[in-house]
């Protein structure tokens, strides 16, 4: 379900192409008092070094710390109630990670590469595993401490306590299947165990993982914020789905305001902390108990004394505001493209818009079981029908997506955008190739390049009911109907949009209401929307049913269609066991067959994510881990705010 | 029965006339009566004989924008018709009661019955609120209203038909008037309280010695507490005079078709005849006697021109041009067809 | 009155207007109409009141929404006097348990909070081809319909039960019953006639409540799909960049408040003509 | 009256538990409106639904849900009474936001009834007393525009021109009373101007219409007959039973405007009850759908209570039955 949210975490390296398209509106040799890039020199505020701005960051003046940094977002849009055992959301992420609690291993929270590379955080550093890379040990750093009200040293403990959590059923955590790997994991959340055998902590600064096969990313699934150190004395009060969200202490520079205040002195003597409203927003203060010397600059700056997130449903009013000067970003938003313009149209003001890639492909997905999509030659001649640039400019132009011909992002391809086998000239769709494709399908009765059968009408088309994706809606219905698929519109809300598209039994033939990023640095994350054996009744997300078999469809109440639907599932494996440069190559490989022999997706484009900075931001950076602002590296002139 | 030599009403050549799109209603062209203290006038007619306008008329209560209003209206020896609004507030209620056709919408229906009346005090006098309760209580003990305390502060629709009349009446009476002008006051009502609320319209006039202008539709309604009696037709009197001059040698042939059509105690009627017809419109009127086209005794020289109200002595005047002496000839056929024996 | 034949006309020839325009309802003028941030550009002489979000003529799309519009209008409220006035006759007239039944389900609909239920039976119905109750009802013109007919209809029963109370005990009412007609016949051939003037006064008033309700949900995105254009869909689109596309919200706004405002002052002509009690 | 009142409440109770089941109904035939969906993860697998699914107590059979909602709503639950439990999709309790955003809604009604009153029934009067002058034409001309014109339309309108083009005004949002009484008012009087314009409008038309039938009624004419001022007959005898069922219909009014501000919140960015139902829709949020259902229909039925009590109250002849 977390793929309507465009801001998933992000692991691993990313393509400079998207970068340097906006090299235009980001430049640091333009005449603007503003500067960006390492040039930058650092100057010393009254909280200390300030760090110099990444590639892909921004800073202007003399950043400082200190003052109140106001975001806006229209929905907090929580999935565990910011629970960090259960959250699942890449913002809330993005807020655990770097101003809640520390985890074992960390990033710079920075864009590109470099901010996607682990780094130790509570750890002293990421170990080599031995046992033929199954077992992990990590020392953890000393003098790290939990906020008030709880003012006592982190000791391992917590974090077993973390895991065990995940393994507890009734916690409602949304992505245990990372640790899964782990001795006794299993056991644990299926009610065999009481505790988690593969976990050992030998003394309070060592903990001992032990996997049942090796995982070289473990240290990855480790900066996942579900695994950094719970204190049992509160969690164990709040085994419910979310709730500890609302009660959580933590190791970071930051803790929700009111915390402290907080009576632990025994379970029900604990009220939510009130910094905390889901409905209306959080904030974040400063945890005294942080001690900067255990953490790293260039992990953490934590420039602001107070991080200000508030809900506010309209759009329109967040970025009036931005630009007034009375918040410094929204978030959970892409700039509205008419402020884009105002910005980049504007030297004084262009700096202020960023635009970094989100690393998600944006498609549209045909459902192989369903009438005409089960001809592949249909799947092909949309695939040539689209005008890809139309679709661009729906979303607000080249500033908000990169054009794309295929599944995978190419920054998970090593950079690769060669495989476009649907290629058209400006990406704009070729009607008579798409002719030429469709006169080969069983559909196109007289071969005359315009699909004529029955089932060529009255397609149900689902999409989202507003925004760009209402926009993409008219563009793909003209572009359909020039090869005579007649789609028939199915517009709602997002939620229940991809429910309605998630449940096999509604049978969508086509939509464009999903996206998808990824968890992982690791092509793998893509390949699970085509894997047939995940296929589910409800909360199905291989949308276009590849690899489902005619038991799995009789199982799940469906017809399968005469031409028999085409399996992955073995090169998925076959990539999964691969390592090294083999794998990307296969990756490379599994993409092209994908898209020329299975045709579930017309993909049209690797999205940016869009940025607008309020006046007095002084100092901002972007997560490419989180695919949001690093609030870490931001840095605010009150002075400057209304 | 006491008679006053000076006229307490004295309407003359009175016209009120209403321009509208479709051309000019003369809704009363030309009434000519007086009225005495101590005196009741019948007014009859038919509805749209304009004897209604005629009194909303004497009243003031016809808004001068809307119509063109001639002749003379002397009351109390006073020239009211110019008179300005503020005069005319100052009779209306005080000198001149008024009472209407349906006491079941003429009360206010928020109000409480006492308060509608001390208002009319209160309006006219400086009296004290309680003061004002007080002559309300009164005036509604007068009309014979029992336990007029609490009913006083009871709210019209607590009241029966006759009993919110007899509160209109003392509603019009609070101020001791001059002149108390009832308009159609028993239409609305069951017929015995009919009988009632005239017997005490009768009483009050004598007993306060004031001057009564009972209008009706029906000759009968007036017979038995009417010193005189005005007939009315299409705006104009048709035939006026004493009660007993109208009922027993009636002029107009009109009047003879009002009083076939209505049964009566003095005079033994085997069938009654209603007059054939509807009254004219008020815009075109017919040429001559408006009477004509439904008069069976017409004859050409009824259209040649409007025929003058001529007294023929003793206060009984017609508005018919045919000779006397042919009216009685005519009139004695028409009660013999009908089988009438005086 | 004229503006409304105006309005008839220009809905049923669409069509030709369009190609006389030059430009389809759902034809796309990506490249000419709209910039590289894909925002519209406003009125010039081929596109007379500009362009939309999605590079579509303002205009032809006004042209078009006229359908929908008036087709809502006229529709929801047939529907609705249908219902009501069928009820009304049958609660008025036979009175007791038909009458306390009918009166008392008209008072809950009225009572029901009708935009939360139709965001719910939109969501229900809309979600998918088949629509619902049995693929009776589908989403779009039809379902706005059915839904302002079913929030509708009791303000037509309850005036059509007053009305028939006060008829029934009429004379002719009763000289219709002495020589033994049937209570259908009486309900269907002597009152039904007399109700005609408060039925076409009031029916006459429910037209542009039901174009304004059809815009409403529209403007909530819940009304017609997108390809069918709509005032009122045109404006929630054109809400989100009102500030720098002003022709969105204005072209489409004045059409539908001149659509509402003629049908009000047909309403109250009827009323003003057929209804003596009212005097303006 | 007692009898009566009592009656009236038993009734409001049995509305607002069929309001309640017909809303539990329609949420759960919205198709695949499954909230256990979002709560299960980006890659979920059954169990995970499952788990979710019983977390939010979705596993239960529809009339034992019910059932459950019915009794936490009278015997109130871990968040206070009534008993709302909490957001499917924020997870907060529902009653302390349901008691915020009332706040919201109440500030944009209360505001907007008060100017639509002030407008809407002076003008009524006035019209109806120049009647056929070019007043009462003007007057009447600008209030059939208002009805005319569609609320969000309105209200864009007004935000286009006075806040974006002539910047008199501070923006969209609710600003809460208690944190600057001055940017509350600036915040809320164009939401009160477009929501009264419309209501003062429908109202002037029906005082006009009422005050017009009142003037020909027999007991003005008696007024006039006891020699009362026109002044005195108007204040005194035309406007009471002229606006005794205006007053009713204000009451009802209210009452549906509690769930009736959906648009005017939507355009104004305001955080009420009608903003919060449309989300709550949208996202298949259960709890506060109920809760925002229940407390629209209960605020309908009450204020028609009321509506009927102050008719009783203004007008002698209403008894309540």
């Amino acid at each position: 379900m977390a793929s309507r949210r465009t801001h998933l975490a992000l692991l691993g390296t990313v393509s400079l192409v998207g970068v340097l398209g906006i090299a235009a509106c980001g430049g640091s040799d333009d005449s603007s008092s503003t500067n960006t890039g390492s040039d930058t020199t650092a100057t010393d505020g009254g909280g200390g070094d300030v760090l110099a701005a990444s590639d892909t960051g921004f800073s202007t003046g003399s950043p400082k710390a200190g003052g109140t940094y106001r975001i806006a977002t229209p929905d907090l849009g929580f999935t565990g109630g910011f629970d960090p055992s259960a959250e699942y959301l890449g913002w809330a992420w993005g807020l655990q990670q770097q101003l809640l609690n520390r985890g074992l291993v960390g990033y710079r929270h920075i864009g590109g590469t470099a901010g996607t590379e682990p780094m130790p955080d509570l750890a002293e550093s990421i170990p080599e595993p031995t046992e033929d890379g199954t077992v992990w040990t990590f020392k953890i750093k000393k003098g790290v401490k939990f906020s008030p009200p709880l003012n006592r040293e982190v000791t391992t403990k917590d974090i077993v306590y973390a895991f065990e959590r995940m393994a507890t059923p009734s916690v409602g955590a949304q992505y245990p299947n990372y640790f899964t790997m782990i001795k006794g994991f299993k056991e644990m959340s299926d009610g065999k165990a009481k505790t988690i055998s593969g976990i050992a902590t030998p003394d309070d600064q060592t903990i001992v993982f032990t996997l049942t096969k090796a995982t070289p990313d473990f240290p990855y699934r480790l900066a996942m914020p579900a695994s950094a150190p719970i204190p049992p004395e509160v969690g164990k009060c709040h085994t419910k789905a979310g709730e500890y969200g609302r009660y959580q202490l933590g190791t970071g520079p930051y803790m929700i305001k009111g915390a402290d205040k907080m009576n632990i002195s025994s379970c029900d003597a604990q009220k939510p902390i009130p910094g905390f409203n889901p409905t209306d927003g959080i904030t974040f203060v400063r945890n005294p108990n942080y001690d900067a010397a255990t953490d790293s600059k260039e992990q953490r700056e934590a420039l602001p004394d107070v991080i200000d997130i508030s809900v506010n449903t309209n759009e329109k009013d967040v970025f009036d505001k931005v630009q007034a000067g009375e918040l410094e970003e929204a978030a959970g938003l892409s700039v509205p493209p008419e402020v884009a313009r105002k910005y980049v149209g504007d030297d004084t003001l262009k700096d202020r818009f960023r635009s970094n890639p989100e690393d998600s492909t944006n498609y549209v997905t045909m459902n192989l079981a369903v009438a005409p999509f089960d001809d592949i030659h249909v799947r092909k001649a949309l695939n040539y029908a689209v005008d890809k640039q139309a679709m661009q400019r729906a979303w607000g132009g080249k500033l908000y997506g990169d054009l794309t011909g295929h599944v995978i992002p190419p920054v998970l391809l090593d950079g690769d955008t060669s495989i476009d086998p649907y290629a058209t000239e400006n990406s704009a769709g070729d009607v008579e190739k798409a002719k030429e494709e469709m006169k080969q399908s069983a559909y196109d009765t007289n071969k005359d390049g315009i699909c004529d059968a029955p089932q060529c009408k009255g397609i149900v088309y689902l999409n989202r009911n507003y925004g760009a994706y209402a926009k993409i809606t008219p563009i793909l219905t003209q572009n359909a109907a020039a090869i005579g698929l007649g789609l028939d519109v199915k517009e709602l809300p997002t939620g229940p949009a991809y429910e309605t598209l998630q449940t096999v039994k509604n049978q969508v033939p086509i939509a464009t209401n999903a996206r998808w990023g990824k968890d992982y640095p690791d092509a793998t994350t893509f390949a699970v929307l085509f894997d047939g054996r995940n296929i589910l009744p409800t909360g199905n997300t291989n949308y276009s049913l590849v690899g489902m078999t005619p038991e799995q469809a009789k199982k799940l109440g469906i017809a399968y269609p005469k031409t028999p639907i085409p399996s992955v599932d073995a090169d998925i494996d076959k990539c999964n066991d691969t390592a090294g440069e083999d794998r990307i190559q296969c990756w490379k490989d599994f993409d092209t067959k994908l898209m020329t022999e299975v045709v579930p997706w017309v993909p049209y484009m690797n999205a940016l994510h869009t940025n607008l900075l309020g006046p007095a931001v002084t100092k901002w950076e972007y997560d490419q881990d989180a695919g949001e602002s690093a609030l870490a590296h931001v840095a605010v002139d009150p002075s400057l705010q209304k | 029965m006491s008679t006053d030599s000076a006229p307490l009403l004295e309407v003359t050549d009175l016209r009120v006339h209403f321009p509208t799109a479709d051309g000019v209603v003369k809704a009363v062209d030309g009434s000519t009566f007086t009225v005495r203290r101590g005196e009741t006038l019948g007014v009859v007619g038919e509805s749209g004989s304009g004897k209604s306008i005629t009194f909303l008329t004497v009243m003031g209560l016809i808004n001068r924008q809307s119509a063109r209003i001639s002749g003379s209206v002397r009351f109390e020896g006073r020239e009211i018709l110019d008179a300005s609004a503020d005069e005319m507030r100052g009779i209306r209620g005080a000198r001149i009661g008024m009472i209407f056709q349906d006491p079941m919408t003429s009360l206010h229906p928020m109000h409480k019955v006492g308060d509608q009346i001390a208002e009319v005090v209160r309006t006219h006098t400086d009296k004290s609120k309680s003061e004002a309760h007080r002559m309300a209580v009164e005036a509604l003990r007068e009309v014979g209203i029992p336990s007029p305390e609490t009913r006083a502060r009871q709210y019209p629709h607590e009241f029966s038909g006759g009993m919110r009349q007899r509160a209109m009446i003392a509603m019009a009476l609070v101020m001791k008037p001059s002149l108390l002008i009832a308009d159609e006051p028993t239409t609305a009502l069951d017929v015995t309280i009919q009988a009632q609320i005239l017997e005490l319209i009768d009483e009050l006039k004598d007993q306060f010695n004031i001057g009564v202008v009972l209008v009706s539709h029906s000759l009968a309604t007036i017979a038995d507490v009417s010193e005189n009696v005005m007939v009315m037709y299409a705006g104009r009197p048709a035939e006026l005079g004493s009660r007993d001059e109208v009922f027993s040698d009636a002029q107009h042939p009109y009047t003879w078709g009002l009083l076939e059509s209505v049964p009566r105690p003095d005079i033994r009627v085997e069938r009654l005849v209603p007059i054939d017809g509807a009254p004219p419109s008020l815009i075109t009127l017919p040429p001559g006697c408006a009477f004509g086209p439904r008069c069976p005794h017409a004859r050409t020289e009824c259209t040649a021109e409007v025929p003058e109200l001529r007294d023929r002595g003793a206060g009984h005047a017609d508005a018919c041009i045919l000779a006397t002496e042919e009216k009685g000839r005519l009139r004695a056929a028409r009660m013999k067809a009908l089988g009438v024996t005086t | 009155m004229g503006f409304i034949v105006l309005l008839v006309l220009v809905a049923l020839f669409a069509g030709p207007l369009a190609s006389l325009i030059g430009h389809g309802p759902n034809e796309l003028f990506q490249n000419d109409m709209l910039d590289d941030f894909g925002l519209p550009k406003g009125p010039n002489g081929d596109f007379l009141f500009g362009a939309d979000a999605s590079g579509r003529d303002v205009l032809v799309r006004m042209i078009y929404g006229t359908r929908v519009s008036l087709k809502v209008g006229l529709f929801a409220t047939l529907v609705a006097v249908g219902i009501g006035v069928v009820l009304g006759l049958l609660a008025g007239y036979l009175g007791g348990i038909v009458d306390t039944i009918l009166s008392r389900i008209a008072e809950i609909i009225l009572s029901l909070p009708i935009l939360l239920f139709a965001i719910g039976i939109v969501t229900a119905c809309g979600a998918s081809k088949e629509g619902c109750a049995r693929g009776y009802v589908k989403p779009g013109v039809t379902l706005v319909v059915l839904i302002s007919a079913f929030f509708t209809w009791p303000v037509m029963y309850r005036i059509v039960r007053g009305v028939v109370l006060s008829l029934r005990e009429r004379e002719f009412v009763d000289a219709a019953r002495s020589v033994g007609a049937g209570p259908f016949t009486i309900m269907f051939r002597e009152i039904l006639p007399n109700l005609i003037s408060p039925v076409i006064v009031y029916a006459s008033l429910m037209v542009p409540q039901a174009i304004l309700f059809e815009a409403y949900l529209s403007f909530l995105g819940l009304g017609v799909p997108d390809s069918i254009p709509s005032w009122g869909r045109m404006i929630s689109d054109g809400s989100a960049i009102y500030d720098v596309a002003w022709w969105l919200i204005v072209f489409p706004g004045i059409i539908l408040l001149l659509t509402v405002l003629a049908f009000n002052l047909l309403g109250d002509g009827l009323r003003d003509a057929l209804d003596p009690k009212s005097d303006r | 009256m007692g009898r009566f009142i009592i009656r009236r409440l038993i009734w409001t109770v049995f509305i607002v538990l069929l309001v309640s089941v017909l809303t539990f109904l329609i949420f759960f035939v919205l198709p695949s409106g499954d909230p256990a969906l979002r709560f299960a993860g980006k890659q979920p697998t059954a169990e995970l639904i499952a788990q979710a699914r019983a977390n939010l107590g979705l596993d239960k059979s529809l009339p034992e849900q019910y059932w459950l909602f019915l009794k936490h709503l009278v015997t109130g639950d871990e968040y206070g009474w009534p008993g709302l439990g909490y957001s499917f999709h924020t997870r907060d309790a529902v009653l302390p936001e349901l008691i915020n955003r009332a706040r919201v809604t109440g500030s944009i009604i209360i505001g907007g009834a008060a100017l639509w009153m002030l407008i809407g029934v002076p003008v009524g009067v006035i019209s109806a007393l120049k009647r056929r002058t070019i007043w009462d034409r003007g007057l009447m001309g600008v209030c059939l525009f208002f009805v005319s014109a569609p609320v969000f339309w309105l209200a864009l309108l007004s935000l286009l021109i006075f806040w974006k083009k002539l910047h008199w005004l501070p923006g969209t949002g609710y600003v809460a009373f208690a944190e600057s009484p001055g940017q509350w008012f600036a915040h809320l009087i164009l939401p009160w101007c477009v929501l009264a314009l419309l209501y003062a409008a429908i109202y002037a038309r029906i005082v006009r219409a009422n005050m017009i039938d009142v003037v020909s009624e027999d007991y003005i004419r008696t007024a006039y007959a006891k020699g009362l001022s026109p002044r005195r007959v108007v204040m005194h005898h035309e406007l009471k039973p002229a606006l005794a069922p205006v007053v009713a219909l204000f009451a009802t009014d209210l009452g549906a405007l509690v769930g009736g501000t959906i648009v005017t919140e939507t355009v104004f960015n305001m955080q009420g009850l009608g903003n919060w139902l449309l989300i709550a829709a949208n996202n298949n949020d259960l709890p506060v759908t109920m809760a925002v259902t229940i407390v629209v229909a209960a605020a309908v039925s009450l204020l028609t209570l009321v509506a009927d009590v102050l008719l009783a109250a203004i007008d002698p002849r209403v008894r309540l039955q």
